[in-house]
């Protein structure tokens, strides 16, 4: 019998495979395909202080092994988030709750953290520093070692729960990034949000989305994910939630094999919403294949 | 409950120009009511394609595909006996109630969207109300399901912007033209078209929309549209919407 | 009938399609798969100062819709480029020959560049500063704007011919790199060379190239080169050569609506060597079906 | 001179342990002697995988593949009339004319690399060439081509390290029991065998490496091997090189 357990800092999580922000709404989108208490944890959709409609429409584009999404924050604001969609989730999930805030300044993230903080169901705080969908903020505030570490510092003077934060993988140097938000406070990281990309539909000659660029995940980004996770996850010593691109076990393995604690499942639920269920059922069988007993500390040979 | 299903392709053939009906074999207890749609998994293609449902009966479903892109075009190139992984059952479909017992129901398709007005032609007549079927095409070449809602007991009007076809112009002429009565609409097609209906019809009546998705579970928010009461997903909380909430 | 000549600044292709450098070995290994005199052009492998092995084997890993290289440089030699590689491609090709010259100092990238003026046959010159696979030098001279600068003023200094700098995806801001080189005298700019990326083998614990991370590209990275060279395109006056996953006419022709002048093919040819022959004979189809006349000047509405 | 070519999948068949047989039926005018190999195509994977050539006659092909990962096993999968894209005729295969018209070729073979071993047996002894194969497996489920071999005509010896068949040991302890005797080697299987045999045994010999590769066309140079004359791509200088260019 094979141990899935993980633990995420000070949280043991009965296995690693959590749905990434965005692609599980508030909860209750997934559990009208399976029991979400069957998960690791779940990261709720990124909140702002107030709410927003999100990018104009197309905000989807197709791409080789994956997608580019321009859907730009859209969320209910933070006191929505509090008072009714975690409630909501708590009545039919116990297990830790991830709450992903995102925000266009240093004061932002601190009006959401302190807000959070009157949430006891919330177990965790995803602070999202690398969103490239909105102007002025988002990945803006992910770029740059001293903002990222403002925003953390500022975070964790407002918090006293765990806070994670996450990081863009469009920088030239992600470990300096990852370091500033270490020394900043950060209980850990989110390695890695997604890229900036674009696609053109050459028959209208326009952007595929209206924003004309997005953010690109889904397979295609897997090996740059696997490359930064094992960059940050070896120059700090808080724990890395692995991001990027995963769809099946094996890559649930080969994340966690790259240094991260446990690891986010995006857009993989995007295209099968039971992705996550499915990877966390084959994740014993490809443990007993590779001889592995558990997921914790898989270290490289 | 909206699940995961795998079908099986049976047959495929073409309807009109680009357009083809695709007739699959697999579990449809997933799907509830007419303007429901479903996302077809299609190789080589990392998102599923969402497509409305046309027909369907226990144990067989009827999809009409027309090739707009190269994902549709792939969709269409499949032969029978290839397995097909579908969602099934998703989206709020029509609300046959809103239309009374023994009244006259209106059903509107443009293009494409004539597609799901088979299977609620069919969910009316079974209701007891009487059916007044408005299509329109943009020529001769693209008409489809003119038979097979006349066989599902409606009364049929074909429109075509060319004129190659019944009366010419838009489905609203026709209405016009045609001076059709009813007591409530249902219709789905391209924004311009359901927006002359919402704005022109004096009855009252609810459309299909049409958006491009990225889950069409609700889960990515990728379909987004503003309605009166505030921000609603076209593929979890429509798509279909009552004429009232639309925002044009 | 339709135009697919296309212009790359004073030089004028027949077609938009070029194999990317170290997809093509020197010409002759793709001459072998088809008459090569069809291509608009050819850049051929990266060459240094002095010859090099490169790193270890294994050098490829298998990703989903691309792969990772990390071959590490290997080439004879400068020298040897020009006293027998380019000698017998001329004696069998006679369009243009782009040389691609790679180096760890401004002082290499000058040295190859003083060398490569006196063989007449290479009609443009390509820095290549974005190499990942090499250590102190390639990639780490193309994500500073000032040392990106430096080699671009040293090679112009020394060279008549016209130089392109092909630049390094995996940077915060590829705008403020290609106006440095852009400002420092560069002919033009090839966009974008591979992303940092790395596979590990679950089964051994190990990374899959012997190196640890590689150069990624195939068609995954396409709508982050899109998405590049529409940046660098927009902001620069000068001409991109765009690159990154290109596999069919109709990303030929995306790329060109991007903001491209022509296009290099890289990992395409390695899958099928007769990938840029599919390409331009189907680009007319592709043309003919958009209503295309020609290539040139292909904005976006 | 190399080309791409499209083959109908006709058989395939197990042969040992997770070791296939796959018969394909398509045009073989680009493989040119024995020791060469083709690159496959395999759905859902980007790159293409190196596979010798067991045998081969006008429009038949018969390859052995292996299952090391997913790769390999996708290939395995495959059905009967399934196409499949080769590149056919890479690399340089092994040279007839090194062992001399009369004398005696020994052929050595370890594992899935007793698969080349057939068609080179075959073209040894249409040479006039007598043959003594010699193959090393690591038990008595991993054993094929045995019966083969000896259908075309060579004197086979079957070493397995568990001993389960054969002699017990390495192909390098059977060659020193059985005392064979032979004027000029052949082989192919892993590094560690072709380096026992190279520096083992006194006669010339030729040997075919395999390392991971990224085209098998020599474009890529991700397959570069040091020899004394310098670098060589396994796939275009190679796979077969001569016991005294390989440095171990």
């Amino acid at each position: 019998m094979v141990d899935l357990s993980v633990n995420l800092g000070d949280i043991r999580l009965d296995n690693p495979v959590i749905p990434a922000s965005g692609t599980c709404g508030f909860g209750l989108e997934l559990a009208e395909w399976y029991d979400i208490n069957m998960l690791g944890a779940i990261s709720l959709k990124g909140t702002t202080r107030d709410p927003r409609f999100g990018n104009a429409l197309p905000r989807i584009a197709e791409c080789p092994s994956g997608l580019i999404n321009s859907v730009g924050l859209e969320n209910p604001g933070i006191d929505k988030l509090l008072s009714e969609k975690i409630p909501a989730l708590r009545a039919i999930y116990h297990k830790p709750i991830i709450a992903n805030i995102s925000g266009f300044s240093v004061e932002d993230f601190a009006f959401c953290a302190e807000k959070a903080e009157s949430c006891p169901d919330i177990d965790i705080l995803e602070v999202n520093i690398s969103c490239p969908n909105v102007h002025g903020g988002g990945m803006a505030l992910g770029t740059d070692p001293e903002v990222a570490a403002a925003v953390t510092r500022a975070v964790k003077q407002v918090s006293s729960k765990p806070v994670f934060v996450k990081l863009t993988p469009n920088v030239t140097d992600i470990v300096t990034i990852a370091r500033a938000c270490e020394a900043a406070g950060a209980d850990g990281l989110t390695v890695i949000n997604t890229l900036l990309g674009m696609r053109i539909d050459i028959r209208t000659r326009k952007p595929v989305v209206a924003a004309g660029t997005g953010g690109f995940s889904g397979p295609a980004i897997f090996p740059i994910a696997v490359r930064a996770v094992y960059q940050v996850a070896h120059a700090c010593r808080i724990p890395v939630m692995g991001c990027g691109g995963i769809s099946t076990a094996e890559e649930v393995i080969e994340m966690l094999m790259a240094g991260a604690a446990a690891v986010q499942v995006g857009s993989a639920s995007l295209v099968n919403p039971l992705a996550c269920k499915e990877i966390i059922e084959q994740l014993p069988v490809v443990m007993e294949r590779l001889g592995l007993k558990d997921l914790k500390q898989l270290k490289l040979n | 409950m909206a699940t995961e299903r795998t079908f099986i392709l049976t047959a495929i053939e073409p309807v009109a120009a680009a357009t083809w009906r695709l007739q699959l074999s697999g579990d449809t207890s997933g799907l509830r009511c007419a303007g429901q749609f479903v996302m077809v998994s299609v190789p080589e293609f990392y998102l599923r394609r969402p497509v409305s449902v046309c027909d369907c009966e226990p144990g067989l479903l009827t999809l009409i595909v027309k090739v707009m892109g190269e994902g549709t075009a792939a969709l269409c190139a499949l032969r029978p006996g290839r397995e097909i992984s579908l969602l099934c059952g998703l989206g709020n479909g029509f609300d046959l109630s809103a239309c009374p017992k023994g009244k006259e129901a209106m059903i509107i398709g443009g293009g494409v969207g004539v597609a799901p007005l088979l299977l609620l032609c069919k969910q009316l007549r079974e209701a007891d109300r009487h059916v007044t079927a408005v299509l329109g095409f943009n020529t001769k070449e693209d008409i489809f399901l003119e038979k097979e809602l006349e066989a599902a007991g409606a009364d049929v009007i074909v429109a075509t912007a060319d004129g190659s076809a019944g009366c010419q112009g838009f489905v609203t002429d026709a209405i016009r033209m045609c001076v059709l009565k009813s007591d409530y609409f249902y219709a789905c097609g391209p924004r311009p078209m359901l927006k002359a209906l919402c704005t022109q019809l004096r009855q009252d009546g609810e459309v299909s929309t049409e958006e491009r998705m990225g889950c069409g579970a609700g889960i990515c928010y990728g379909c987004t549209c503003q309605t009166t009461s505030g921000p609603k997903r076209t593929c979890k909380e429509g798509p279909v919407f009552k004429k009232e909430e639309l925002v044009w």
